[in-house]
């Protein structure tokens, strides 16, 4: 067991979490899921380098340059370390859904190339008679960029189930098979916290030479990730939630795929050689970082690294185990209150999506936010997992290493008050 | 309950959604409308006609909160058998008062229950609930041919 | 004329400016057309942000998610005003570069999807017989974007010259014709400083019918630019070079062709309803702006922008319109200097690029850089036009609203003791 | 000048670029690489060959700054002729001063004027440079399957 947490002394570290928000009510944020708060240390380095170090990175020869470059390369390395990587094998990106698309595109670049007789990859070729698989509880980052890429090229998009707790239908593993050239899929769930066995589906991916990609915005956050270990060949997450500031996230790929895939967006500091005609590229993760790079978002969140490992993954992990067992047991006393996604706090997540009898997801996040606690409500951006479980949207707490079950019940009192307010209670 | 959400959830709001007037789709629409709210999957769908007399008829159907629930319910209270004058009118105030930031003094007599929805214009996540079904009938009745500034002519 | 601007006032709003370099060196940078340097109004925007709103936009029902929603679409009416713009015009995105890549998959995308058989604006399909021009001045981020379309389609790519005098080549521009389907100019050169005549072209690309794009990067931050009278269909441009955060950029288009494009990056907040099978997508500026996006570095731009207009755009272009001529002025004396790019202070910006006789310019920036002067040295990712003038390389300075003629002089002092150190005086 | 900048530029390279030793194509070359430093456009080809005796021949071509000009010059004058051996000794001993942020003490037995560039490894920008030929050789012998490993064994 790992050391438990000082949650108030952590508290101390997010100057948001001092705030008070409607009618002078302490802030509860139990939004983490959609985006996490940032400590000083983050808004720390992240000022200092824009007020000693700002430059171009990679280009000028100047002093600047220089030191811009060393911290955004110290960085990389420093969220490489974090989850078991080498550094040139991660890409920074804007967000997780530009990684996700990044990948996506490699397959409809490299089938377009191929096409107009380039030598590309065959992996990355696809067309009618090929499918691509995801699952049932994709965000739509992991589901609509493989729907354009069907769309595109006539392959055909397939997706595993979710059976009535919240999980993957392992009977569904079958649709990935000879005809298969990607499988994406979520490592946990953002709406239903369900974790999933992405081991077990990468290396069905791999047993019939399919890409392995994984989403892991909502794991590597709250857990100790190798990605590696994953047995994955992309894996893509994002920095603001683990911390860090906006408008950065993160690809992870096996050296070997990275210099296989095409480039995808193209311009500055991508290139090898440039002539008018044609261009060759450089080297991953050069290739597909292309312009003046997300740098001082880059410094924050190798900050954001250090302060997670510093508290220690382990230890935010067990804390937020606890604290999810502790919400799944208030809630399930609530009448009237149905959890959507697995009820035993196995292999799941912190992200607890419910629905309340006779009220719309809309009024209870309403009644909350007058208390101060802040949720979120809707279909969290897998609205296809919505209609699986026919609610038209949740009410979802998602918890962090600043949370603690003081917040927890406030949000199960809001609960009953929306119950009474409307009289459904 | 604080006072703010007290002057969102006003009692006539509630009580449009939970008696729901008029609700039900329209038989023989000339024109038909759905819409939804991407943020949260509200839906509603509205049907529009406009009889020989020159009144409007409406019918609707949807799910979705309170707010766009009972904002439906009194769209159609306020438009149906409407002249199309009313209804533009109707419609005019009620986009206006959402876009109020909950200043305005509504009209009673153009907007009638719809005055309740003052309290909504502060909440900007809840303006689009109150509008989505405002939003399907403007878009049914442009469907079915129905303009409103020739009504007021 | 326009007010003069008061520079040592304004060097005091730039933390950074104060530091010293080398062996305490005082810092003059020149380096601007690379990234400028952010003043503190800049940073205090983005960190009162993450202190009292952070949140993700667009989604959530909560006090905060109010808040952040409405600090990231002020910031766009913002910037949409400082261009002359409607605010559901602009597009944010992560730099230029993204822009330009998302202008160039618009014609990828739609000749893929309409060739699958979807309904697809012609203006976007593309194949062998159609032409994409280009300029032999552009930028990598304007060029390598359109010679991956042409190598994904078959489409040709041409390019109208450069002079000696580093002017565009007139009798090159009736390489727009009819078989032209997309035009896309830079402004003003990073590299010669040119500023070209791109109402011009515009015109001629609309009236073959061609979408017509213009990359702005170095003509809005620092001169009046009106993004609707340029003409063209698309102009992208970056947040970082003119005083905003790392990590942000703009695209703005004429509100028929952000809507007549097909997405560009696909995902959450883009949408407007999802199926496992498909999804249809949100109006602009939503449908290009997919996932989490750059919420603090949008808040930060508003703060630039807001910067800028208080300092006033004619004051800055007057004021280095003057600083231009006095470079110029001061390089034409130095024998052994040749300027690539117009040596005449006439539709020209500040960037100034040049050589010298027997000195290569990593060591011209090297020697320059121990005295304190940071400028640039290399092919400024403009290959093809270093080519064009038969040098490997060049020195470039380049100034903003910080720089006064004290840096110039000790930009040519550096210069001078170069060559002499290096024995070529 | 500072002292910074003058430990950068020692005279042995500043005379090494000025009067380059062994420049030229290396005719009849087993294998050839052609490096480009993508910041800034410097060049190099280098041209290699193994004779019968063991020994090593090397040619280069190039444009580029004082420090990649000048380091291909002292690869060559390290390299040509020499010993499968002393010419795997000579390019770690390089990599290795390079990587070393300017802290080593360079051995002259091995690197003879490469000691000169002790000072390079000082400014991240100018490492690149003063590699470029060495990059350039290694690739070219592997293309001529000449193998270090195999010659120390
Ligand atoms: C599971 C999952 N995937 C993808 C995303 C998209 O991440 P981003 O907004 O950083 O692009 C999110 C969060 O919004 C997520 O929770
Ligand atoms: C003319 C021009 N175009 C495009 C770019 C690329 O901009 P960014 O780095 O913001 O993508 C730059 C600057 O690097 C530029 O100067």
């Amino acid at each position: 067991m790992a050391a438990r947490l000082d949650v108030p002394r952590i508290r101390k570290d997010f100057p948001i979490l001092a705030r008070t928000v409607r009618d002078d009510r302490p802030l509860v944020y139990l939004d983490s899921a959609a985006t996490s708060q940032k400590p000083t240390a983050v808004l720390d380095a992240e000022r200092a380098f824009y007020e000693t170090s700002n430059a171009a990175v990679h280009r000028g020869a100047h002093q600047l340059a220089e030191e811009a470059t060393d911290a955004y390369e110290d960085a990389r390395s420093a969220i490489a370390g974090f989850v078991g990587a080498r550094s040139e094998d991660i890409v920074f990106t804007k967000n997780a859904t530009e990684g996700l698309n990044l990948a996506a595109y490699a397959f409809s670049n490299g089938t377009d190339k191929s096409r107009q007789g380039h030598s590309i990859d065959p992996r990355f070729v696809v067309g009618p008679g090929d499918s691509i698989v995801v699952t049932e509880m994709e965000h739509h980052a992991n589901l609509i960029p493989w729907q354009e890429l069907c769309a595109k090229t006539g392959a055909e998009l397939r997706w595993i189930g979710v059976d009535d707790d919240g999980r993957l239908r392992r009977e569904d593993f079958g649709l990935i098979d000879a005809t298969t050239k990607a499988v994406s899929v979520v490592h946990q769930s953002n709406i239903l916290g369900t974790l999933n066995p992405v081991e077990e589906i990468m290396a069905q991916a791999r047993s019939v030479g399919a890409v392995g990609i994984v989403d892991a915005c909502q794991s590597i956050p709250h857990m100790s990730v190798d990605v590696v270990d994953l047995g994955a060949d992309l894996v893509a997450w994002s920095g603001h939630k683990m911390l860090g500031p906006t408008g950065i996230g993160l690809l992870w790929g096996r050296t070997e795929i990275l210099e296989a895939m095409p480039p995808f967006l193209t311009g500055g500091s991508m290139i090898e050689t440039v002539f008018m005609e044609s261009s060759t590229f450089a080297p991953p993760p050069q290739k597909f970082e292309a312009g003046v790079p997300m740098v001082a978002q880059a410094v924050g969140l190798g900050a954001a690294v250090r302060y997670l490992e510093d508290v220690g993954m382990a230890s935010i992990a067990d804390h937020e185990h606890e604290l999810t067992g502790y919400a799944l047991a208030q809630l399930s006393q609530l009448p009237g209150v149905r959890i959507i996604g697995p009820t035993d706090n196995v292999d799941r997540g912190s992200a607890i999506s419910f629905v309340v009898d006779g009220l719309h997801p809309h009024d209870v996040g309403q009644v909350l936010d007058d208390r101060g606690v802040a949720v979120r409500v809707g279909h969290h951006c897998a609205w296809p997992t919505c209609r699986r479980f026919a609610v038209p949207a949740t009410t979802r707490l998602s918890t962090y290493l600043y949370n603690d079950t003081t917040d927890i019940d406030a949000a199960v009192e809001g609960i009953v008050a929306a119950q009474e307010f409307f009289g459904v209670a | 309950m604080s006072s703010n959400v007290e002057s969102l959830y006003q009692e006539i709001i509630l009580d449009h959604y939970k008696h729901p007037r008029g609700s039900g789709a329209l038989a023989g629409a000339s024109g038909e409308s759905h819409q939804v709210n991407p943020t949260c999957g509200d839906e509603v769908t509205v049907g529009v006609d406009l009889d020989e007399s020159g009144h409007v008829h409406v019918g609707y159907e949807g799910q979705g909160c309170s707010i766009s629930q009972a904002s439906a319910s009194v769209m159609s209270e306020l438009v149906e058998g409407a002249t199309l004058a009313d209804m533009a009118k109707a419609e005019r105030a009620f986009v206006e008062l959402m876009h109020s930031k909950g200043n305005a003094e509504p009209d009673e007599e153009v907007l009638g229950d719809g005055v309740a929805f003052v309290g909504v214009a502060k909440y900007p996540a809840r303006i689009k609930c109150a509008l989505l079904p405002w939003m399907a009938l403007q878009d049914a009745r442009l469907k079915a041919g129905i303009e409103i500034d020739k009504a007021e002519g």
